[in-house]
């Protein structure tokens, strides 16, 4: 009960700063909360199932332009755009799992990383079709909801599919499948003498993982006007990775207090250094020192351990 | 006339009333009334500082401080001095939108300008076009003009590619050859050359034999140079990155002493490099683009020499205070460019804060032509208010004693092509 | 006699020059509680996980009542009830024990996993540890607790390895009591090396040795074979 | 251009690539099979190699062929202690838990980077070649330097061969590597060893960066593609065989080289890409590991 408590709280908060928060900080908050939805995909993969993947930006892509080739050369409207998308995160994951997932531990990073890279090479190859470096332009927020401004469109879609996607994960790792999750993660071999196909699991964990990507990269391109190829590169792999250890892997709330932790140390170190590089590996470094589980899974060892 | 004057002047009483609502209006928006006769102009840069466009964000940065210097000097804008807040993108286009929106919304900047290269521009471009907030970009991306972008985004500082392309052609198919091989960058900004100039060296009469991509992971080249076909007369090269000084090398190994054909490049391949390198003996006697030309040239007019001075530039285009720290000279001219176009298209919209921003793209919307001078060092420009896009000389150097000398200045015309877009029937 | 539930023809795994297990005829009946004895490097982790599919068989065949389940992954086997312990206690240190067992019951029908939890720690006395995270238990409750999640999955056959290894004798003799309890609704296959508890327990014996089927028989008849005298009871017990 | 020169050129080129690639990813593959590290950083070591040796043969002048036997001296020891100092403060303090390490050499990377962009700057600046000899033949030139960088690769990694079997930190290194609480039990220091292994990594990149620097050039984000690359070739050539990662990189360097010619480039490169991607697939032992189950 205090779980539910403690979720409906948080996203109560989340609304209340939505409408308090200046206009820029609200308009990051919307960018943190599409944002935190890959991260949350990412945390099924890599904080419940033990997935360390490094291929998660081929995901986000996926979702980036199962939205915006629709739009730009079907004439999708956004919501059909969306939902393109999450698709195509998820039949992308499910493709890459079907293969990668012949292979574990580094092995497995290192072939999810090639098959990324491998798509974003495509989607320069490609370039007529999706802009390639460059990118395409997208009709933007603005109309998104009749009645309503961009901005507004914009932070409400972003609340609402955060919403959907954080009770989502909260009831996924709370009930059976997310208890099967874990299982692949602390003993693999136990969990197939309790008659659960490795694969298969850690490929359902993989295309929900996609999904959540794809919902993110969609989301991201069609509220933000913008789809590119840099959204394919090796940094989109290792953000939300970032940003999963940050947070806590194997919390439900990491995702976003990493998503937003991150985002604000970038933001705050480019006003007061130019070494803005500098900071983020300090303040990295530091982290991993001394809060090893990251912050929710450092608080939750501590003081909470009632935490999902 | 003075009679009717004096009939409308006002009472003391409408001017109580008058001072009032503006001492309501002040204190409801504190620092906002005010400012509209004194407080700084706030102008937000877009700054490549890391990420793979630093080299070329350095010296735009320089450049900016420099025309900063000099417009505050000389009055500032409308007599309010002016401040530019440098926010770095780490040249990506995802940051760049958020720059945007820091610069605009927290930082409560007028104006935002800066960014060189064309993924950081498209990725912004929409979000500044949401904030209604003018995007002076000086990229020499043809995304501007082709069309592609919005109302609030403008070009007055930069020739773009396919201008600068297409006026070259003539001069290298008359002077170099007809038979053209070209080797560029296989993503976009390597398209607009491979297009343009495919099509200006067909409407010359000459032929592009092959064209060569290079993968943009690529940081070795040596293996693509044997798909130049022997009866290659000419060898267009355009390369950008932190790897470019790798080809050029590599190129002079591989032709080595042997025959070779003629070569001319995008100054952009040696963009930051110095050209007296041990290894680019062999660039001697080939020619290269130039947007500017880095080497003070015998007849460089005043404007140059002031310039290059306030900027810190010596005659060779590196740092007065480090000759190795090579300027990106042919294209970092356009930051020192826009800002005074910013001053002058602010002052003709009769400026005062951001409820002005639509009045001033329109002023600069209207303008037409730049003369050349202490605003225009690179030289005079044309505008074209409908596409947003500003076009200059081009200037073709060549190699001599491991300096790059003007053989050729084209006209402003030689570039233009017709309108794709116009940008002043689409809404605010 | 009760029908064979599980059988095995031929069954046969080398490793290397290794003949861990070569040609072996193996019958299990419903109902019985068959232990499967030999001496140390006879074969029979190696058997009991061609069985559960832990270790792909080389050739042979492997039914379970009457059906080839010779190519059938371990955790396809699983589903269709043959569950199997490890000899090396196996469970999930960092989850609950409630948890634990919960991912075996998951695996069954229950519309309501709470009360099928508890009845199946219940079983196995843990039912007032459910929240204690599994690692912190003592070694004999983590054998319990091992035998909890195999018991969950309500299995045909269990198969156990050496389940008795590292109890006291108080908790052996609950082990026992426990074991019969299961019978005849499901089928005991275990590997035991304590032979109180195999003369003790055991309906039915089957001894390897070197990777062959040696003898089969009840505990009386196995006794009584010279050649398992020979090869096992005589020289080994007393080191065991 | 005919066949034959083509593949002659093709040839010389993938050497090269192969040969620096070896250097870099036996550093790695050493890191990764004794520490159990995936040291995110050792591509920043290879940039920051190639940072000092500018610093260092700009700072020393004198004849190009001095500076660079300078830098080739001293680069590779600079990085090493640097790496050895990021080992005892921060990995270590780790106890190289996989994911804790993951994030920290994410930092480290980010550190480096900057540390590089402040005081070396954005832009690539050259080495000057020891010399600058060009050889020329019938179809094309072609630098001596970078037929000599394959030799000096080479050298070094029999070195590295020769130290690792023959000599008794070397010993102490492999029996780290197979079993780390044995090799405590018999006194081993592992604490020592393992800085040492970090530090040696370390050095084979910056030494692999010094080789190439004087063809390529130092900049600040040069390493991202090195670690790629090397990663890929520890993992294809089979973790902790040193042999295994020497003949990946050869095999790799080949195929980036030869595939260029039948495709266009970019989908030389996607192609290649899935090839590599589909032997790890595949082959999940890569190609000269044992298999573990």
């Amino acid at each position: 009960m205090k779980v539910w408590i403690l979720h409906v709280a948080v996203l109560l908060a989340l609304l209340v700063l939505l409408l308090v928060l200046p206009a820029y900080h609200a308009t990051n908050l919307a960018r943190i909360m599409v944002l935190a939805v890959f991260a949350i995909g990412y945390n099924l993969a890599f904080g419940y199932t033990g997935l360390l993947s490094l291929g998660h930006a081929l995901f986000f892509a996926a979702g980036v332009y199962g939205a915006a080739l629709p739009v730009t050369y079907l004439g999708f409207a956004q919501l059909p755009a969306l939902i393109a998308g999450l698709v195509a995160g998820a039949v992308m994951a499910g493709l890459t799992g079907l293969l990668a997932l012949r292979t574990a531990g580094v092995s497995f990073m290192i072939v999810t990383l090639m098959f990324a890279q491998a798509g974003y090479l495509s989607l320069l190859y490609f370039g007529e079709v999706t802009g390639g470096d460059e990118g395409l332009v997208l009709p933007g927020a603005a109309g998104l909801i009749p009645g309503l401004s961009a901005d507004a469109a914009r932070t409400t879609i972003a609340y609402g599919l955060f919403a959907l996607a954080l009770i989502a994960s909260l009831l996924l790792v709370r009930g059976r499948f997310g208890r099967t999750m874990v299982a692949m993660r602390e003993n693999e071999e136990r969990s197939r003498m309790l008659g659960y196909n490795p694969f298969a699991v850690k490929l359902a964990a993989l295309v929900l993982s996609g999904l959540f990507a794809g919902a993110s990269g969609a989301a991201y391109a069609l509220l933000f006007g913008y789809a590119g190829a840099s959204f394919a590169t090796i940094q989109y792999s290792i953000l939300p990775m970032l940003w999963v250890l940050m947070g806590g892997a194997g919390t439900v709330l990491g995702p976003l207090i990493g998503t937003a932790a991150m985002f604000y140390l970038v933001d705050i170190a480019g006003s007061y250094t130019t070494a803005t590089l500098l900071f983020v590996g300090v303040a990295l470094v530091l982290l991993i020192l001394f809060a090893p589980r990251g912050i929710l899974g450092t608080i939750r060892e501590r003081w909470l351990p009632w935490l999902p | 006339m003075t009679k009717h004057l004096i009939g409308h002047a006002p009472s003391r009483r409408s001017v109580l009333k008058g001072m009032g609502a503006g001492l309501v209006a002040a204190s409801a928006f504190p620092g906002y009334t005010w400012a509209q006769s004194s407080a700084p102009i706030k102008l937000g840069f877009q700054l490549h500082r890391t990420g793979i466009g630093a080299a070329y964000g350095r010296w735009y940065e320089r450049t900016a401080q420099a025309a900063l210097k000099v417009l505050n000097d000389g009055g500032g804008i409308n007599g309010r001095p002016v401040e530019i807040v440098f926010e770095d993108d780490a040249t990506d286009p995802k940051r760049g939108a958020e720059v945007v929106e820091k610069l605009a919304s927290q930082a409560g900047c007028d104006a935002i300008f800066g960014p060189l290269f064309s993924h950081v521009v498209i990725g912004s471009a929409p979000r500044a076009g949401e904030l209604k907030i003018p995007y002076l970009v000086c990229s020499e991306g043809y995304h501007v003009a082709s069309g592609m972008l919005n109302r609030w985004t403008l070009q007055p500082g930069i020739t773009d590619v396919r201008a600068q392309v297409s006026s070259m052609a003539p001069w290298v198919m008359q002077n170099l050859g007809k038979k053209v091989t070209m080797v560029y960058p296989d993503y976009a900004f390597g398209y607009d050359h491979r297009d343009f100039f495919t099509e200006a060296v067909k409407a010359q009469g000459g032929e592009v034999i092959a064209q060569i991509a290079i993968p943009p992971t690529e940081t070795s080249f040596t293996r693509y140079l044997p798909q130049i076909p022997a009866e290659t007369e000419v060898l267009y090269h355009v390369m950008v990155g932190p790897a470019v000084l790798t080809f050029v090398k590599e190129l002079g190994d591989f032709y080595g002493s042997g025959a070779r054909p003629q070569i001319f490049g995008f100054i952009d391949s040696l963009e930051a490099v110095d050209t007296a390198t041990p290894g680019l003996e062999f660039l001697e006697g080939t020619h290269f683009w130039e947007g500017h030309n880095r080497v003070k040239q015998a007849d460089a007019s005043e404007a140059e020499t002031f310039y290059r001075a306030a900027v810190g530039v010596d005659d060779n285009g590196a740092s007065v205070s480090d000759a190795k720290d090579v300027s990106t000279y042919a294209h970092m001219f356009s930051c020192w460019e826009t800002l005074f176009i910013i001053k002058q298209g602010m002052e003709a919209a009769g400026y005062q804060g951001p409820a002005d921003r639509q009045k001033f793209v329109e002023a600069i919307e209207a303008m037409t032509a730049f003369e050349a001078g202490n605003d225009h060092p690179q030289g005079a420009k044309m505008f074209n208010g409908k596409t947003h896009q500003v076009f200059g000389h081009q200037f073709i150097s060549k190699v001599e004693g491991g300096k790059l000398i003007r053989v050729h200045q084209t006209a402003i015309e030689d570039g233009m092509y017709p309108d794709a877009v116009d940008y002043t029937t689409q809404s605010f | 006699m009760a029908a064979v539930i599980l059988s095995a023809r031929a069954l046969t795994r080398h490793f290397g020059g290794l003949r861990a297990v070569d040609g072996v005829d193996f019958d299990l009946h419903q109902g019985d509680i068959h232990a499967l004895i030999g001496p140390n490097g006879a074969g029979k982790t190696t058997f009991v996980g061609l069985l559960s599919g832990r270790i792909p068989a080389q050739s042979g065949t492997i039914t379970l009542a009457g059906e080839d389940i010779t190519r059938l992954p371990a955790h396809a086997r699983v589903r269709k009830g043959i569950a199997y312990t490890f000899q090396i206690t196996s469970v999930y240190p960092r989850l609950s024990v409630f948890d634990n067992v919960a991912l075996a019951v998951q695996q069954g029908t229950d519309r309501d996993l709470g009360p099928a939890v508890m009845a199946a720690l219940s079983r196995v006395n843990l039912a007032d540890r459910a929240e204690q995270t599994a690692g912190t238990l003592s070694y004999g409750h983590q054998r319990l607790l091992e035998m909890g999640m195999g018991l969950a999955l309500r299995p045909r056959i269990l198969i156990l390895d050496e389940p008795t290894q590292g109890l006291a004798s108080g908790e052996i003799a609950n082990f026992k009591a426990l074991i019969r309890s299961l019978v005849p609704e499901t089928t005991v296959l275990l590997i035991e090396h304590n032979m109180d508890v195999v003369m003790d327990l055991a309906t039915r014996i089957t001894v390897l040795n070197l990777g062959q089927h040696l003898a089969t028989g009840t505990a009386a008849e196995i006794r009584a074979n010279p050649a398992v005298q020979d090869a096992y009871l005589g020289g080994h017990h007393a080191a065991d | 251009m005919g066949f034959g020169p083509f593949l002659l050129l093709a040839l010389m080129e993938s050497a090269v690539t192969a040969a620096t690639l070896a250097l870099t990813a036996v550093g790695l593959s050493l890191v990764f099979g004794v520490m159990r590290v995936v040291n995110v950083a050792h591509g920043e070591f290879f940039m920051l190699g190639a940072v000092a040796a500018w610093f260092i043969t700009n700072f020393i002048g004198g004849p190009p062929w001095f500076a660079f036997l300078m830098a080739l001296a001293l680069a590779p020891l600079a990085v090493a202690a640097i790496a050895a100092l990021a080992d005892r403060l921060i990995l270590k303090r780790l106890d190289y838990e996989p994911e804790a390490t993951i994030v920290a050499t994410i930092g480290l990377l980010y550190i480096f980077q900057q540390a590089a962009l402040s005081f070396y700057g954005p832009q690539a600046m050259p080495v000057e070649p020891p010399f600058n000899f060009r050889i020329q033949l019938p179809w094309f030139g072609y630098s001596a330097y970078k037929l000599s960088v394959i030799l000096l690769a080479a050298l070094v990694l029999i070195g590295v061969w020769l130290f690792l079997t023959r000599s008794k930190a070397g010993l102490v290194m492999r029996a780290t590597q197979v079993d780390r609480e044995t090799a405590q039990a018999f006194g081993i220091d592992t604490d020592r060893v393992y800085a040492a292994v970090f530090a040696l990594g370390a050095g084979l990149a910056a030494i692999a960066a010094v080789l190439i620097v004087p063809i390529a050039q130092a900049h600040y984000l040069m390493g991202h593609d090195p670690l790629l690359l090397a990663f890929i070739t520890v993992i294809v050539g089979g973790l902790g065989s040193l042999r295994g990662t020497v003949i990946a990189a050869i095999l790799i360097g080949l195929s980036d080289g030869l595939i260029a010619f039948f495709w266009s480039p970019t989908l030389a490169k996607i192609l290649a890409t899935l090839l590599v991607a589909m032997v790890l697939v595949f082959r999940p032992q890569g190609l000269f590991g044992a298999r573990t189950t």
